[in-house]
């Protein structure tokens, strides 16, 4: 008998309800979310653990093999640091939702078939949702709203293509598919590639998340960053490997990403940026689809779930000190605040590939596999992102919100809980890039011939990122953030959708408003034409009454028909 | 201060591409770069100008809009 | 204790005798009361007790009269029939609990004929459920008419007085409609009852045939809201709360969408419509009313009438699955008779008991009323996300199959209607669910409704995902739409896997 | 005794008539119990000539003794002895529900009323049992007188509205009678059977087509079928209420009853009688549609009820002329039905009138609680007009609608439903009215109007009963009475 991490989320959530705010419900998140942590860790070895028959379905609750287990143990460990960054936030729902939020992202790791899947998708967007609903910036309403018809357009995207899939006899199991989806495209597989596609943020789908993260809480902002696209890069692993598409969806996504981060001013919202950057590496790894980059992109969404983490838990501080989200309002916040400068640098580290942290180790997996994977424009356009990468977390956002000119900010004092998770988030970040053996020993394809640190790889790395350097110092005056919002797809469904939708209630509206104005105008010329009475009238004549006159020569008209038709 | 920095990172670069010669085995070099010593150091030159450049370009040419572009934009129940 | 085929009359006559009963005891509420549950217990009990034997495959039957040379007062069970009868028997019980607590909490008048005319209701319900041949099924169509009509007008306002004489006006004009199909087809095909597959193939021309499809439609598509013919759905919105939970979850628009698959299934048969081609049609005006309603729905910021134009939507669900005509769309849409009866009955349950704590009609004014009242909207945003199908809610169940029924039946374009209805469902509840629980004033003080009130929606919620999750619990209602569904559609008829 | 049946149910009220009068000259109280029991006798009579009808075959009394064709033959076969049947039985109901009306007439008027009352009924039932054409004029005529009188009885405008009715009455008689002269002159004799008998040979001859063209157009002015119903609405609005419930009741119905007689029994099928159904056919038609529009436009319930008569009996001459079993069926059970319903509506509106002086619409607020009983009949009576189920009509509507189309005949059943969802809009703006409106609040010092006595009661809540279980029993009624009563040529 095996624990379900989800399950064991799920009933923190419940715990977390009934207990009232104070140490013992802290005590309680965070014993949850350890026991997760413990039972994720404590799963089986390959084989369905538990089954479900339901409706005539034969569901794989439990279906744990590598990749499972592996995604399985980052989704529970964030969800410990994640629950720690957050302990001393009051409010029962917002822990609720992260909890149920990370479980069922679990739920979707360990889910042997398609259907057991997209129950815990769909729950999972609900529950992510709630996430960011507990945001309270001015915009996280409209922007939670459009964050949910994204993700209930991709969520039926995901169910038509299964629909259609198990209509024409499919079984749903990932196995089965898994050989369906080597034989190559066929419309059910577009349908649920799409669905999943929305989900990893691919460009042009992707807009819902820079849109939605930098609206939630500070603390929501760390889970979100963690599952949702994991959750969509775990899938593409296991139904999806191996596709140009991908392959070239992932390299233009790491450069979307990077151009966009240059012009946001939004420290959140750049990190966003980062995130489908990064998402790209995976998915382009996917693409690739050989065993090198299979692996490299489950390690890399491994490592990219805690640097993100931690880069957002230090942007989360900065703005939960200062009450700033903007480049253009921050500055010099480093001696003021060293802890997280410091240990947001980590991060900035990890992510930028800087030898001996987690990025590295991770990242240039994905590189070397492109390279030898026989495509090189891949290997240069992924290292020119890892460059923009470099750029912006590990230069210029620190360098205008830490350093640079100091505009005398006073920062508000910070619980301990945020620093001790980041500091865990840090270890963890530095631990991994020192022992890589760790990870590659959880990977998927074992076993994993894979050496990062190689002289030609450290060299490299270390000459980029010195060019890159060298050149933000030199162009850092344009760097400056500026006051503005960048366009993106999101116009389509902010700017033209809401005015066609209006349009259509209206016309709908006034539709129905004609009907029932010529309805009554009918009835009431009706009533006219019969000399209806109208209610309440004085007794008038009967407008009927008949004459003798009248009467009699209808009984001759009507005895002279009928002679004439017995005659005739 | 800064020429400190610029000094460090000129004799880090110094000494990689020193690393680079010396340790270079053809084996692992796939594509005609990977033999080019200091080639990184140029690439991540070019590319970041290149990026910041390219990205201003576009950006102020047809993304970039004042924040009150959207308008309050609040979800109607 | 009555032997099965007279359990069927009996559960008939049970509330019929209880609606006396409580038209007596006007003097003293309890016992009036009294009699209400007492007789609701019974018929659930009655019908609850045809199901071992239904399930297993064998119908019930019961003619105890006959009405006209050839056509009896004749009622059978089967599986589809009793599915309905199930569920509105069920949700009488629990109605009945919620009315209770409703009207008395507002002190309301002639609450003794609303009971009374509720159990008739009731009884009309059930003999629609029950009727074997489409005169039986005519007569209580009509009974069900009438018997609504003065819980329409209840509060005797001009415009409650105004929408009975709309009800009136739209169904008695397709009751006509459907009289005379009826009297049609017993020309054509004399004596026949509702069979399995339908018995008009071949008994007319086609031309014939479609204007009585045309007909029987207008007939039952007036109560299920198929639009245009639903203009009296939201009119009817004047009466008292659980009026319109009965009206939209348990009887009259249940009763249409019950008669729409009698109609398609038993009447005329899958095939038959198929060669007329009668049932394409059908599918696209149910499609256009499922997003037309929705539409409708964005634009109304009553929550009653925004739950009214909701029903209209859903029920075309039902009308959908018919008229695709696959075993597994029409499973789906048996099913969804009671899935769609949970859910929007425990959102007019929250409309109720929010009216009856703070008389609050308008969805601007509900922020923060989660806060306040968590078990009733947390009950409403637990149906919200099952009508736009959300897995491991009873929406889902429904959805699900009707769409695999859409591939069976070589109709996939239609599960496209499904997932735009969803998308169009989630945006016009959603918004309410945050206002409610994270908009408003940030006061958190929670003041729940009684528990006559509260209870009942909480019950039909947690059915609500208990359906989800294991549709066939309880009752098997999952089972025995399956079962009718397949008697319905032959083996080597088109879309069966 | 049997043997005599079927003249002593004529002859008994006959007599009654005369002895009531005279009773009636003292002892008020006492001519009432006599006019009643004769009523209730003449009702047992029937009945049991009715039940002998249907299981030993007709019933055959020669007057006198003598045989026809000398002697007047009088028949009971199943469908006179079920009109009359009718007849008597709501003679005795209305005579019932007169009481308190006579009760406020003058001893002396009373006792004229009772004998009037028994003449028109004997009149009508004569004309149900008479086997002899001439014979049938007759009562026809004394019936009309009766009819002219007590209508009259209204006072004020009631007086002119019986006198425009005399004279149309006499004009149909008149007409009647010259049809009867035709046949006789053709076949020489006027007992029904032997006219049937000789007539098919003589269809060629002008003389019959203009007999029977006499004799429809005669009747269908008696029974007011459109556009010949110029008399009706007056004579109805302005009796009294008992008279009023009687006349709508059966009158009609007896004069529908007479042309079936001679169409169907009579002339039978051939010759001329195709194309003349063919008219009546579309006459009914548009008496249904049009009595039920003009009801519409009424504002007085009395008025409302009178044209949905003119309606109610174009449902009635469709059966006929569609002619098959199955229509006749339809035909004799609505006008069983509508006997029922239009009595029980007439009486629950004449209660009004007489509790509130009330008879116009706006009158009807609020009566509903005023008066609960009476306009729940009314309601019921009223469904059953609309023809709704489980009331009787429904049912007669339903045989009218499957004969309809079983004779290919469907704009017949168009025009019925359209008809039966107007007639839903006139009764509907009556019990809304009574049901919902706002009773005005008496004026000081007097009391709000009760519930009606029992004596208006019973007949009223039987009738409203009756209309239930005419329903949900029709099937009773239709095999065990109406398929004896048709005739035997029917059918095509």
């Amino acid at each position: 008998m095996i624990a379900h991490p989800g399950f064991v989320l799920f009933a923190t959530a419940l715990a977390t309800v009934l207990i009232p705010a104070g140490v013992a419900r802290q005590a309680v998140l965070a014993l949850g979310a350890a026991s997760a942590l413990a039972s994720a860790a404590a799963l089986p070895g390959d084989g369905v653990a538990w089954t479900a028959q339901v409706a005539g379905y034969q569901l794989e609750l439990v279906h744990a093999d590598a990749l499972a287990r592996v995604f399985a143990l980052i989704f529970t460990l964030i969800a410990v640091i994640g629950v720690v960054f957050a302990l001393h936030v009051r409010r029962a729902s917002e822990h609720a939702s992260v909890l149920v939020y990370a479980g069922a992202a679990v739920g979707v790791t360990l889910a042997g078939d398609w259907i057991t899947a997209f129950v815990w998708w769909e729950l999972m967007a609900a529950a992510s949702l709630a996430v960011i609903w507990h945001g309270n910036t001015p915009r996280t309403g409209a922007a939670g709203f459009r964050y949910l018809l994204v993700h209930a357009a991709g969520g039926s995207l995901l169910l038509a293509g299964l629909v259609l899939y198990v209509a024409g006899g499919g079984d749903p199991s990932f196995d089965a598919w898994r050989t369906v989806w080597s034989a190559g495209w066929s419309l059910p597989a577009a349908l649920m590639l799409a669905g999943v596609a929305i989900n990893a943020a691919i460009p042009p789908l992707h807009a819902w998340l820079t849109d939605a993260y930098p609206e939630a809480s500070v603390t929501g902002t760390v889970f979100l960053s963690a599952f949702t696209t994991k959750t969509a890069v775990y899938l593409l692993i296991r139904a999806f490997p191996g596709s140009d598409l991908l392959l070239w969806a992932g390299v233009a996504m790491a450069l979307y990403g990077v151009v966009y981060a240059v012009l946001e001013n939004d420290i959140r919202r750049l990190l966003a940026y980062h995130i489908i950057s990064q998402v790209g590496y995976m998915v382009a790894g996917v693409g690739m689809g050989t065993a090198m980059a299979l692996n490299g992109a489950a390690a890399h969404a491994f490592c990219h779930i805690l640097y993100k983490a931690l880069l957002l838990m230090g942007a989360g501080t900065v703005l939960a000190a200062t009450g700033r989200r903007n480049l253009t309002e921050l500055g010099g916040l480093a001696s003021r605040m060293p802890a997280a400068t410091a240990l947001y640098m980590i991060g900035a580290f990890s992510i930028s590939g800087v030898p001996l942290f987690n990025g590295f180790v991770s990242k240039s997996m994905i590189v070397s596999a492109g390279a030898e994977g026989g495509w090189p424009a891949v290997e240069l356009l992924l290292t020119l992102a890892s460059v923009g990468t470099f750029l912006h977390t590990g230069l210029k956002l620190p360098y205008f919100t830490f350093f640079g000119p100091d505009r005398g900010i006073v920062p508000a004092q910070l619980p301990r809980n945020m620093i001790a998770a980041m500091t865990m988030a840090a270890v963890l970040c530095i631990a991994l890039g020192v022992f890589p053996g760790w990870l590659y020993a959880r990977l998927p394809f074992l076993p994993v011939e894979y050496h990062p640190y190689t002289v030609d790889h450290v060299v490299a790395t270390v000459q980029l990122l010195i060019g890159t350097g060298a050149a933000f110092w030199v162009l850092r005056r344009k760097l400056g953030g500026e006051a503005t919002v960048s366009l993106d797809t999101d116009w389509f469904y902010r700017r033209p959708l809401p005015i066609a939708i209006d349009a259509l209630v209206a016309g709908a509206g006034s539709v129905g408003e004609a009907a029932r104005t010529y309805g009554r105008s009918a009835v009431a010329s009706f009533g006219r034409a019969v000399r209806l009475a109208p209610p309440g009238t004085v007794p008038h004549f009967d407008a009927y009454r008949r004459s003798i006159g009248r009467t009699v020569t209808w009984v001759l008209a009507f005895l002279a028909a009928l002679a004439l038709i017995g005659w005739l | 201060m800064t020429r400190g920095w610029w000094l460090a990172a000129a004799a880090v670069l110094a000494g990689s591409v020193v690393l680079e010669i010396a340790f270079h085995d053809a084996g692992h070099s796939l594509y005609w770069w990977h033999d080019v010593p200091g080639f990184d150091f140029v690439y991540g030159l070019a590319g970041c100008a290149a990026i910041v450049v390219i990205s201003k370009a576009i950006g102020s040419a047809w993304l970039q809009r004042p924040e009150t572009y959207f308008g309050e934009d609040e979800e109607r129940p | 204790m009555l032997t099965p085929p007279e359990r069927l009359p009996a559960a008939i006559l049970v509330s019929l005798a209880a609606a006396v009963l409580i038209a007596f005891s006007r003097r003293q509420p309890n016992v009036r009361e009294a009699w209400t549950f007492l007789a609701a217990a019974i018929k659930l009990g009655l019908v609850a007790s045809l199901v071992p034997a239904v399930a297993a495959g064998q119908a019930v039957e019961s003619a105890p009269l006959t009405l006209l040379p050839g056509i009896d007062l004749h009622f059978r069970a089967d599986a589809f029939g009793l599915l309905f009868a199930l569920v509105a028997s069920t949700l009488w019980l629990i109605t009945s609990v919620f009315s209770v607590g409703y009207m008395r909490a507002g002190s309301y008048a002639h609450q003794t004929g609303y009971f009374a005319w509720f159990a008739v209701c009731l009884s009309a319900t059930i003999g629609i459920a029950f009727a074997a041949n489409l005169v039986t099924f005519f007569i209580f169509y009509e009974i069900l008419t009438l018997a609504t009509y003065p819980l329409v007008i209840h509060f005797r306002t001009e415009e409650a007085v105004r929408a009975g004489r709309q009800y009136l006006a739209y169904t008695l004009i397709a009751g006509q409609c459907l009289l005379l199909a009826i009297a049609a087809v017993h020309v054509i095909a004399p004596g026949e009852g509702f069979q399995p597959g339908g018995f008009l193939a071949g008994r007319a021309s086609a031309p014939v045939l479609t204007v009585l499809f045309v007909l029987f439609i207008i007939g039952v598509g007036v109560k299920a809201g198929i639009m245009p013919l639903h203009g009296w759905l939201p009119a009817a919105m004047v009466a008292p709360t659980p009026v319109s939970a009965l009206l939209h979850a348990v009887a009259v628009v249940k009763a249409g969408a019950f008669g729409c698959v009698r109609v398609v299934g038993f009447v005329f048969g899958v095939d038959t419509l198929h060669g007329l081609g009668a049932d394409v049609g059908l599918a696209i005006v149910a499609s256009i009313t499922i997003v037309a309603a929705s539409v409708r729905a964005l634009g109304e910021g009553h929550l009653k009438r925004r739950l009214a134009y909701s029903t209209i939507g859903q029920l075309s669900y039902i009308v959908l699955g018919a008229a695709l005509g696959s075993a597994a769309a029409l499973a789906g849409a048996m099913f969804h008779i009671a899935a769609h009866g949970a859910m929007k009955i425990t959102m007019f349950f929250c409309a109720g008991a929010i009216y009856a704590k703070t008389h609050l009609e308008q969805i601007e004014d509900l922020g923060g009323i989660g806060r306040r009242m968590p078990v009733t909207m947390g009950a409403f945003a637990v149906c919200a996300l099952g009508l736009a199908g959300t897995p491991l809610l009873a929406g889902f169940i429904s959805k699900w199959n009707i769409g695999l029924g859409a591939y069976q039946a070589d109709r996939p374009v239609f599960i496209a209607v499904l997932l735009v209805s969803g998308l169009l469902n989630f945006a016009y509840f959603t918004p309410i669910v945050r206002a409610a629980f994270l908009g408003g004033n940030g006061d958190t003080r929670v003041d729940e409704a009684r528990p006559a009130l509260t209870v009942p929606l909480a019950l039909t919620a947690l059915a609500a995902i208990v359906l989800g999750i294991y549709p066939d619990a309880g009752l098997g209602l999952y089972h025995l739409a399956w079962e009718a569904a397949r008697s319905i559609v032959s083996p080597d008829s088109r879309g069966v896997l | 005794m049997t043997a005599h049946l079927p003249i002593l149910i004529v002859v008994l009220p006959l007599a009654g008539a005369a002895l009531v009068a005279l009773a009636g000259l003292r002892f008020a109280r006492i001519a009432r119990g006599l006019s009643l029991g004769i009523l209730a006798a003449a009702t047992a009579g029937s009945a049991a000539a009715l039940m002998q009808a249907i299981r030993g075959g007709p019933l055959q009394y020669f007057l006198g003794g003598w045989a026809p064709p000398w002697g007047i033959e009088y028949v009971v076969d199943p469908l006179a002895g079920g009109i009359a049947t009718l007849v008597a039985a709501f003679g005795l109901a209305a005579g019932v529900y007169a009481g308190p009306f006579v009760r406020n007439l003058r001893p002396r008027d009373a006792g004229v009323f009772h004998a009037v009352y028994l003449l028109l009924v004997a009149g009508l039932l004569g004309i149900t049992l008479t086997g002899d054409l001439f014979n049938l004029y007759v009562f026809l005529e004394i019936s009309s007188l009766a009819a002219y009188g007590l209508l009259a009885l209204g006072g004020g405008r009631s007086v002119l509205a019986s006198f425009r009715y005399l004279l149309l009455g006499t004009a149909a008689g008149s007409l009647y009678l010259l049809g009867v002269g035709c046949l006789y002159a053709v076949t020489g004799t006027l007992n029904m059977a032997d006219v049937a008998a000789r007539l098919p040979g003589q269809f060629s001859s002008p003389a019959v087509t203009m007999a029977i063209v006499l004799i429809v157009v005669g009747l269908a002015l008696k029974m007011a079928l459109f556009p010949l119903h110029g008399w009706l609405p007056d004579v109805y609005t302005y009796a009294p209420a008992p008279v009023t419930a009687f006349v709508a009741g059966v009158m009609t119905k007896v004069s529908a009853y007479a042309l079936l007689r001679v169409l169907f029994f009579v002339v039978g099928l051939g010759g001329v009688t195709p194309d003349i159904l063919r008219v009546l056919g579309w006459m009914g038609a548009a008496a249904a549609l049009a009595g039920s529009v003009m009801a519409l436009a009424q504002t007085d319930v009395r008025r409302i009820l009178a044209y949905s008569s003119v309606g109610q009996m174009g449902y009635i001459v469709l059966g006929f002329a569609i002619g098959t079993p199955l229509a006749l069926t339809g035909a004799l059970l609505h006008v069983l039905n509508h006997a029922v319903m239009k009595s029980c509506l007439f009486l629950s509106a004449g209660t009004v009138l007489y509790r509130t002086g009330a008879s116009q619409l706006q009158g009807y607020q609020g009566i509903a609680r005023r008066m609960p009983l009476s306009l729940a009949a009314f309601a019921i009576a009223a469904a059953s007009i609309v023809g709704l189920p489980p009331t009787g009509g429904f049912f007669s509507k339903w045989y009218l609608l499957t004969a309809a189309f079983d004779a290919g005949r469907w704009p017949f059943a168009v025009v019925l439903v359209v008809s039966s969802l107007l007639s839903a809009v006139y009764m509907f703006r009556v019990i809304e009215r009574a049901y919902l409106g706002s009773a005005p609040e008496p004026a000081p010092g007097t009391s709000p109007p009760g519930e009606a006595p029992a004596g208006m009661l019973a007949p009223m809540v039987t009738l409203a009963a009756a209309v239930l279980l005419l329903g949900v029993f029709n099937d009773q009624v239709v095999s065990n009475v109406i398929a004896f009563a048709l005739p035997p040529a029917a059918g095509r």
